[in-house]
């Protein structure tokens, strides 16, 4: 039988591996990738511990999940398309025009 | 009568009042007349008080109000008038009333009168309420307020910077004695609870033992003061240089009264000299050292007005001796004297130098020569009162007095030995002036005549000068001896010596003025060809006193100033300059910072420690959207850290 | 065998996840991601799960990877195009802390006693059914807002007559 | 469903029957002037306020909501500020064309996600609250894609918050995963697994952190401040944020009292990092709208001031503070939002230059609410601080109160650098403030409510 | 009579708004509205003088209306003869920082004359605020004015002296923020009544070092307002760049915040850490005494040399009021008084020196008596006050001090005196600079007009009034002083053994 443990090791393993793609990649959709790989393992920690304790809160928790991802992916998906369409990049070094005006101010 | 006491320092303090506040309304000559009316009610006053029997009766007393009032600390707006504040209000308020009338003429051509007699009223209200002060704080304003118009007087002509400095110096240099004086009262305050002066001195003697402590500390606080305001070693500096204001302020404030001040003082706190006798002692040596500093400082000057002013050093150095010997009494009819015929001197001195287009040299006076017969003879006068001409001089009775009250003194020989060649100095000096100025070829144009006030206040002056000391005839001479008997319950007496012994002092007192004035006849005749006396220089820059303190004390204390100026301009300006240009290190600052100015330093580090966080900070806001993931990725790591941890 | 199965399908999809980390083409960093998410669905069901291995699959697998396909197909993305090696400078940093973060999170885990494993026992749909419309009734209902919310606002930002 | 069930929520009924109402009024066939929209939002809102006003004692729905006082001031606050900033983008030129039914009905919605996060009693329910709250804005930020840096910002915001989403969600699942629920009633009372559930709160703290802006949460704020239209920028200093705030509140301080003690230090960290952070980066800062948005981050550290006390006093301090910051943010940004150019705000301080002095009441009204913000005396700012540093004095945290104190010093220096060119009498730039009737009423009601906060705190203390 | 205090408060406040919003170019108006209710205020605190009764015992008047009471927060004002002295300083510098800006400000008038009221104000508030809460809301709320009246209306570098000050000041208040905190949960956990009440916190046991934290914090608070040594530096900066009548308001009033706090909150409230802490106080003092002196010798700028003898005459006070016995006690109020009234003529005058030299350097001036003998009378005046001349203002407070001093050690009085001696020094070689000598320039110059004669003429009486006849002040400050001094536990051994 699988440890629970073993489980959320795996899960630990995507969330981490989802934010370390988010950290290194520099284009817009690998970032999204990312994002869906973190999510998916919260995903597997949810259902892992729902089989745990044996009752479907946790199922519940990644439909919710699912829906939640879907609806933000979908806006997401449309501002980096935006992006593409109007700032001609979708790299994030590119975006980079919000910023601190480090000149320095006022004495 | 004591109701009227008031009006003594009130009248000229109304005279100043008007003149300052409705001075806009009055021309220039109203002025003089105003101020004259003023110190004449003074002395009308003061007059009216002999008449009605002040000299013999109890003191006379009148509180006004409770000045400031807390706790114990209740020093009054009252008045005493005792028989030494009689001699010295009639002194005061008659030589005043004098030279408010010389001034009359002497000042009539000014444009600035209003100033002048402001100036001049204040100045007899403030000496007249130092004398009749009934608490030392009320006598700390009249000695004060004498300092301010002495300040006020000297620096008149202030568009001259050396005037002005003159004054600023006077001010100063009295005012060091001044902090003393205040000290010494805050000492008598915090022994007594007291300030009254008569109480003051009441418990003294009954509480403080003849010798001890607290009494040598109190008079030598006191003493301070005195030293400041009578110009005696070593804060005599600046008395010479207040020779800038005008003569009559010169016979006024820088010969008659103002300088005499500390001698009042002294007079009147004897007692606790009495319980110090090693600081009354003290008081002798001081005013014995000044007699030969300000004779042979005067033998060698000049302009004549500085003549005359260290010659008032040298003679308050007489009524010093007096002081310090015990004979109170002899002090101030010395410092009467003394009053009547420097203030005749100056007086002439002053016509002299007016009618010669402002020539002060003797050399000059001389060659020019055409002075009227009223001022040779009023300056004849003077001079052999100052010398000491014997018999008919008054300036004789007091000095010979004072000579032989020095003997029985403690190392009373010694301090008589140079009492005596001070005398034979004095009389080298001013017969010295005399013979230059007098004895010159008469070239000139004829005179313009003297107008009458002038005419009047030195006639007066003058007979002042031959006739006051017949009050007190030498001991063991037939005739009066009013002076010290009158005075004696007050003031105490000195003890005498044995009466062999008086006759041969008072013989050499006789000689030593005619000794003088030959050994003045040689000396002028050899300087007119050229012959120059040793030593001559420094003794005309006052043994050098001025450049001693520059060196000793202004230089290093102007020296300090400048560097801490220096330093806090360096830390404030330069730093935060330097510091907003290049974003120096918090390090840097600190390392700084340590340095002496923490204060501005650690400002300054502080704001460019906070603006460096801050461009340091800002720099990470850069706009990448993974470093924003970082930075949370990192707090969620340092979040979760703590758990582990 | 169950064992072997679930670690097998853990391993597939923890390196399918890793691959999109050092894929320099987006699709097959696509391509790997469904990989991972279909492997997920299999362990999703191994877990006991058979629903949510099932929406796994639809959901993931077939609509939003969908979309980022569509989207690099439009945008017509290449690697190399305007884009610094996968791997760019400045990876240690980042690389390390998210190592840091897993240690964490593996001794987090590793440390509390919830070990003890029931056998596994399928979770029914019916449950996670009557769960939804029971207790989280108003989330379901409330969930839908959210999705209208995000069709409203992708509505008008992807509204092409903008001045 | 009960009736009481009902009438508890009658307020979020209204908000969702309002956003469809103003679609459906969108795609009706004949157009509906832009002023019916805004006022039938405004009147969705009134109604959805008017409605908390019947709720009575504490209630439970379906143990997924509660209606209680805290509950019911905020969820009255976030609609008056959500009408606010409506009226605000009504008198607002650069989108001015762009506020129609999609703009009013995603405020709705986002607002209907901070009352449903305030009230919720379930971690699910919360998250779900908090996306419904975060979706809508994602498109507010980039409204009018073509303006200046929107996009930019949207894709940031977007990502940033999908990226904190999974942080919370992984707290969510891990807190799952120590008791077996997340219901957070349950939760407060399970004991075994605390560790890992204070952990899982740890990680719940870094989502929400992400929403206060916290330091090292932080870093997306004065982008967002930046590129977002200034009504947009107002809802989410103000009352966006005060909701996730309410949210933490509640659940710290209300349902897991045992996790909040345990995580006190974390939290006295979290508010030192977040005060002298923000208060250094603010210090130099030229754009104002930046400026502002770490500001926005020291005060979010004096309210942790408030949170490390651990005592009760703390939680009310933390709760008059976030009332009364947002209405200083919301005033604040209603003078940004007056003082617009046509097509673009006015970023720079600089162009702001004399605009005090030649418009005297949003002069006197930038003071206020600047000085509030700085903590002066008698404003609503002040008691604030008070209550809040109060609070950590008695908790015996004086180091912690002296740093905030000196903090507060620190932050003089830049709002008087705001106000100091605000009035400063060189006018180099011209240009007249535009701004509708209904914007300069809400300056001065807002100038006055935080002066009347001041002078009479009793009026909110008592509701809380 | 006791509404009269709100009065006092509220009528400027609500002036200085109606004047903010409706004064808009409106200067004539604006000017003579300011004008009036500042007079007015000065009337109702000569009526309060004249009304009360310096004999009795305790607060002359007192206001109390609970404000917060969840909190423990009152309004509760009162007025004993220390603040009904400041309030009438108050009163009467206001009217003339109006007069004197008449024409010297130019421009955005309405601005201007709200600020000043606010900072009125908030000055009076200060002086009468007895609930620490109220205290410290009337405490910020004359800095924020006072700020942007330097800040807005100063000279060159206005700007960098107006953070100076807010931030110097504004630090030190909010450290005594946390004090009064602290305080009001000791007091509470002790007695379990929650209060700002000053006259209930009065009674609070504080174990020592706990006293002497609490102590310190409003120590900062005051100190730098007063200010003392080494937290002195935004002063000379402010004043400098300061509008003269701003520097009018800050040396004759907000300096004397600073010292108002030390009387009447770190010695009665802290007596056992005060006592512990008197030595160093001392010190601080008599440094400030002498550094100021010191540094305002070598200072070009005549402002700038005004400041620095600010410090020094504040040292005094200071100095004054650690002795902890009547004469320094006394004499500390008193100079208080002193100071605010010749230290702001000696602004006003050297105001209408630069309007006419437009220069503050004294190196620029000098021989300036003759063609201004008014302008010149009265700065000697002044000038002489300020040095301690008898019979001025100055003198009585600080003679009082020193006696007071010398009552707790001789050499600290002797330091002390040294102080007096050196402002002789800088302030007539400043008076000779600007006034004596030859005149630099041949311009025309214009005397004091009729309006500049009756703002110095006031002055004028008030420092001669408060020279040759304090008592009418001296009776208000017997029953502070004495509650000051029985507050002492152990009547000063502590301190003297300190220093013997």
């Amino acid at each position: 039988m699988i440890p629970l443990s073993h489980s959320l090791t795996i899960a630990a393993l995507l969330f981490v591996l989802g934010l370390a793609i988010i950290l290194l990649r520099r284009e817009l959709l690998f970032i999204l990738m990312g994002l869906e790989v973190m999510f998916n393992g919260v995903a597997l920690t949810a259902i892992a511990a729902g089989q745990y304790w044996n009752n479907p809160d946790g199922q519940v928790l990644t439909i919710f999940l699912m829906v939640v991802t879907a609806a933000e992916l979908a806006v997401a998906l449309i501002l980096v398309w935006l992006a593409f369409e109007h700032l001609k990049t979708t790299q994030v070094d590119m975006l980079t025009r919000l910023k601190d005006d480090t000149k320095g101010g006022a004495p | 009568m004591s109701q009227f006491l008031w009006l003594i320092p009130g009248s000229p303090m109304l005279g100043a009042l008007i003149i300052a506040l409705l001075g806009g309304y009055l021309k220039q000559r109203h002025f003089s007349i105003l101020a004259s009316c003023a110190a004449a009610v003074a002395f009308l006053t003061v007059l009216l008080a002999w008449l009605m029997g002040a000299a013999t009766s109890q003191p006379l007393q009148q509180t006004l109000y409770t000045w400031i009032g807390v706790g114990n600390w209740m020093p009054t707006i009252g008045f005493t008038l005792d028989r030494l504040a009689l001699v010295m209000v009639s002194v005061v308020s008659s030589i005043g009333l004098l030279i408010h009338i010389y001034s009359i003429t002497f000042m009539a051509g000014d444009s600035d009168q209003r100033r002048y007699y402001f100036f001049l009223n204040l100045f007899l209200a403030g000496m007249l309420l130092l004398i009749l002060a009934d608490n030392l704080l009320l006598l700390y304003l009249g000695w004060e307020l004498v300092g301010l118009c002495s300040f006020a007087l000297i620096g008149f002509w202030y568009r001259d910077p050396l005037r002005a400095s003159a004054g600023r110096k006077a001010f100063i240099t009295t005012r060091i004695g001044d902090l003393s004086l205040a000290l010494g009262i805050f000492l008598l305050f915090n022994e007594f609870n007291e300030l009254s002066v008569s109480v003051l001195l009441a418990n003294a003697t009954v509480q403080w033992e003849t010798g001890s402590q607290m009494p040598i500390l109190a008079a030598l606080l006191i003493l301070g003061g005195a030293i400041g305001k009578s110009a005696q070693l070593p804060l005599q500096i600046w008395l010479p240089d207040a020779m800038a204001g005008p003569s009559p302020v010169s016979a006024l404030i820088h010969a008659a009264t103002m300088v005499t001040a500390g001698v009042y003082l002294i007079a009147r706190t004897y007692p606790l000299f009495e319980l110090a006798p090693q600081v009354q002692w003290s008081v002798a040596a001081i005013g014995t050292l000044t007699i030969i500093y300000g004779a042979s400082a005067a033998l060698a000057q000049n302009d004549i007005k500085r003549v005359l002013a260290y010659s008032t050093i040298s003679q308050v150095g007489y009524m010093f001796l007096a002081l310090g010997c015990g004979a109170n009494a002899l002090a101030l009819l010395h410092l009467t004297t003394h009053a009547f015929f420097k203030a005749l001197l100056f007086l002439t001195a002053g016509t002299m130098i007016r009618t010669n287009d402002n020539e002060h040299n003797i050399h000059n006076l001389g060659k020019r020569g055409n002075h009227s017969s009223l001022i040779r003879w009023c300056f004849l006068i003077g001079a052999a009162s100052l010398a000491g001409f014997p018999i008919i001089t008054a300036g004789f009775y007091s000095k010979e007095a004072i000579l032989t009250a020095t003997w029985s003194a403690p190392t009373g020989p010694l301090l008589w030995a140079f009492a005596a060649f001070g005398s034979l100095l004095t009389a080298v000096y001013i017969f010295r002036v005399y013979f230059f100025v007098f004895q010159g070829s008469r070239s000139g144009s004829p005179m313009p005549p003297i107008p009458a006030p002038m005419t009047w206040s030195l006639s007066i002056l003058a007979l002042a000068s031959l006739v006051v000391g017949f009050v007190e005839f030498p001991e063991g001479w037939p005739g009066l001896h009013l002076w010290s008997d009158w005075l004696r319950d007050e003031l105490g007496s000195a003890s005498h010596p044995t009466l062999a012994t008086a006759y041969s002092l008072q013989f050499i007192a006789c000689v030593l003025p005619l000794i003088g004035i030959g050994v003045a006849l040689v000396l002028v005749r050899r300087e007119k060809l050229g012959f120059e006396l040793p030593l001559a220089a420094f003794l005309r820059t006052g043994w050098n006193f001025d450049a001693l303190y520059q060196i000793i004390l202004i230089r290093p204390y102007f020296t300090l100033a400048r560097f801490f100026k220096n330093v806090e301009a360096l830390l404030i300006e330069g730093t935060l300059q330097k510091m907003t240009r290049s974003g120096m290190t918090v390090a840097t600052a600190c390392r700084d910072g340590l340095e002496y100015g923490v204060l501005n330093k650690s400002i300054t580090g502080l704001l460019a420690g906070l603006r460096l966080g801050h461009m340091r900070l800002s720099a990470t806001q850069n706009g990448l959207l993974s470093r924003y993931a970082l930075m949370i990725s990192a707090g969620a790591v340092f979040l979760l850290g703590y758990w582990l941890w | 065998m169950y064992e072997i199965i679930f670690y097998l399908t853990s391993a597939i999809a923890v390196l399918a996840a890793s691959a999109i980390l050092i894929a320099p083409h987006p699709v097959h960093a696509a391509l790997y991601l469904v990989i991972s998410l279909l492997a997920l669905a299999l362990l999703f069901f191994l877990l006991g799960a058979p629903l949510l291995a099932a929406l796994q699959v639809m959901i993931y697998a077939g609509a939003i990877m969908v979309l980022f396909l569509f989207l690099i197909m439009v945008m017509n993305l290449r690697p190399g195009q305007n884009q610094s090696a996968p791997l760019a400078s400045g990876w240690k940093g980042p690389a390390f802390l998210a190592l840091i973060l897993l240690l964490e999170l593996l001794w987090i885990l590793n440390r509390f006693q919830i070990t003890a494993t029931n056998n596994i026992t399928a979770i029914e749909p019916k449950a996670v059914g009557l769960a939804l419309f029971g207790p989280y009734l108003l989330v379901v209902e409330v969930a839908a807002v959210l999705l209208l919310a995000a069709l409203v606002a992708a509505l008008y930002l992807s509204r092409k007559e903008r001045s | 469903m009960h009736s009481a069930d009902l009438i508890s929520l009658a307020p979020f009924i209204a908000l969702i029957l309002g956003g469809l109402t103003i679609l459906a009024l969108g795609v009706w066939p004949k157009p509906v002037s832009t002023q019916i929209l805004t006022m039938v939002a405004i009147a969705f809102l009134f109604l959805g306020a008017v409605a908390t006003l019947f709720w009575d004692a504490p209630h439970e729905v379906n143990g997924m909501l509660v209606t209680d006082n805290l509950s019911r001031l905020f969820t009255q606050f976030f609609m008056f500020g959500t009408a606010v900033i409506i009226i605000l983008s009504s008198g607002y030129t650069p989108i001015k064309n762009e506020v129609r039914e999609e703009y009013l009905s995603l405020l709705l919605f986002s607002t209907l996600g901070m009352t449903l996060l305030i009230a919720s009693q379930n971690l699910m329910m919360a998250f779900v609250g908090l996306e419904i709250l975060t979706v809508p804005l994602f498109a507010l930020v980039a409204w009018q894609p073509a303006r200046n840096g929107a996009i930019e910002g949207g894709v940031k915001y977007a990502l940033l918050a999908g990226f904190a989403a999974a942080f919370f969600l992984y707290g969510t699942a891990l807190a799952y995963t120590s008791a077996g629920t997340i219901d957070l009633t349950v939760l407060g009372a399970v004991t075994t697994n605390a560790e890992l559930l204070a952990i899982s709160v740890t990680l719940i703290l870094v989502g929400v952190g992400f929403k206060l802006a916290l330091i090292p949460f932080h870093m997306w704020a004065p982008d967002i401040y930046q590129a977002a239209p200034a009504p947009i920028t107002a809802l989410f200093a103000s009352i966006a944020k005060v909701a996730a705030l309410v949210f933490l509140i509640r659940l710290l301080c209300m349902q897991l009292q045992h996790i909040w003690e345990a995580l006190l230090p974390l939290i006295w960290m979290l508010a030192v990092a977040s005060m002298v952070a923000g208060n250094l980066l603010a210090l130099h800062q030229q754009n104002l709208k930046r400026l502002l948005a770490y500001s926005s981050i020291a005060h979010l550290g004096y309210i942790f001031v408030a949170l490390a006390a651990g005592n009760s006093l703390g939680r009310d301090a933390a709760i008059y503070y976030a009332l009364t910051y947002a209405l200083m943010n919301l005033g604040t940004f209603a003078v940004i939002t007056a003082f617009t150019r046509h097509d673009q705000d006015r970023q720079d301080l600089e162009e702001f230059r004399g605009l005090g002095r030649r418009h005297p009441v949003l002069g006197i009204a930038m003071g206020v609410c600047l000085l509030a913000l700085a903590g002066v005396p008698p404003t609503a700012g002040f008691i604030a601080k008070l209550i809040a540093f109060g609070a950590a004095i008695e908790a015996g945290h004086t180091i912690l109160a002296i740093i905030a104190v000196l903090n507060t010093a620190l932050a003089f220096y830049y709002y008087l650098r705001i106000l100091n060119v605000f009035y400063d009498t060189n006018e180099t730039n011209l240009g007249a403030a535009q701004y509708s009737q209904g914007t300069l009423i809400i300056v001065v009601t807002i100038t006055l409510l935080i002066i009347a906060f001041g002078i009479f705190p009793e009026w909110v203390l008592g509701l809380i | 009579m006791n509404w009269l205090l709100s009065v006092l408060i509220f009528l400027p406040l609500s002036g200085a708004l109606m004047i903010a919003l409706t004064g808009h170019n409106k200067t004539i108006y604006v000017r003579w509205a300011a004008l009036t209710i500042s007079t007015v205020e000065l009337s109702i605190a000569l009526g309060l003088w004249w009304i009360a009764s310096p004999d009795s015992d305790g607060y002359l008047y007192i206001v109390q209306v609970p404000w917060i009471p969840t909190m423990g927060i009152q309004f509760l004002l009162g007025m004993d003869g220390l603040s009904l002295l400041l309030v009438l300083l108050t009163t009467l510098l206001v009217p003339i920082a109006i007069l004197v800006s008449w024409r010297s400000i130019s421009h955005n008038w309405s601005t201007f004359a709200a600020l000043l009221l606010a900072t009125q104000a908030g000055i009076i508030g200060v002086f009468l605020a007895l609930d620490l809460i109220l205290f410290y809301v009337f405490w910020e709320l004359m800095l924020v004015p006072m700020y942007f009246l330097i800040g807005l209306w100063g000279h060159e570098r206005r700007l960098y002296a107006a953070y100076k000050f807010f931030l110097f000041t504004v630090t030190g208040s909010l450290l005594m923020l946390v004090a009064i905190l602290g305080l009001y949960f000791i007091h509470g956990e002790q007695t379990g009544i929650y209060t700002f009440d000053y006259f209930k916190l009065l009674h609070t046991n504080l174990s020592g070092d706990t006293g002497m934290w609490l102590m310190l914090g409003f120590f900062v608070a005051f100190a730098v307002k007063i200010p003392l040594f080494p937290i002195h530096s935004w002063l000379p900066d402010a004043h400098t760049e300061a509008p003269t009548a701003g520097s009018i308001i800050l040396a004759g009033l907000l300096l004397k915040t600073g010292a108002y706090g030390l009387l009447r909150f770190c010695l009665p409230l802290f007596p056992e850490a005060s006592i512990d802490f008197a030595p160093f106080a001392m010190a601080l003092g008599v440094v400030g005494i002498l550094y100021g002196a010191l540094l305002a010798l070598v200072q070009e700028d005549i402002k700038r040399l005004i400041a620095y003898s600010s410090i020094s005459h504040l040292g005094f006070v200071v100095f004054g009021i650690y002795t902890w016995n009547q004469e320094g006690l006394h004499g500390a109020m008193l100079l208080m008084l002193a100071h605010g009234a010749t230290t702001s003529a000696m602004f006003a005058t050297i105001g209408m020196l630069e309007e006419r030299t437009g220069t503050r350097l004294l190196s620029c001036m000098g021989g300036l008596l003759s063609p201004m003998p008014r302008l010149g009378a009265m700065l000697l005046l002044f000038t002489l006050s300020a040095m301690g001349m008898p019979g001025l203002a100055n003198f009585v407070g600080e003679f009082l001090v020193l006696a007071g001093v010398y009552q707790v050690s001789a050499s600290l009085a002797i330091a002390g005196a040294m102080g007096i001696v050196a402002s002789a020094i800088y302030l007539l070689w400043m008076y000779q600079r600007a006034m004596l000598g030859e005149q630099s320039s041949d311009r025309i110059w214009v005397d004091l007009d009729r309006r500049e004669m009756l703002i110095l003429t006031l002055l004028a009486v008030t420092v001669l009034w408060l020279g040759l006849y304090p008592a009418p002040f001296l009776d208000y400050l017997q029953v502070p002083a004495t509650g000051i001094i029985e507050s002492n536990p152990a009547i000063m051994t502590g301190t003297e053994d300190a220093f013997r």
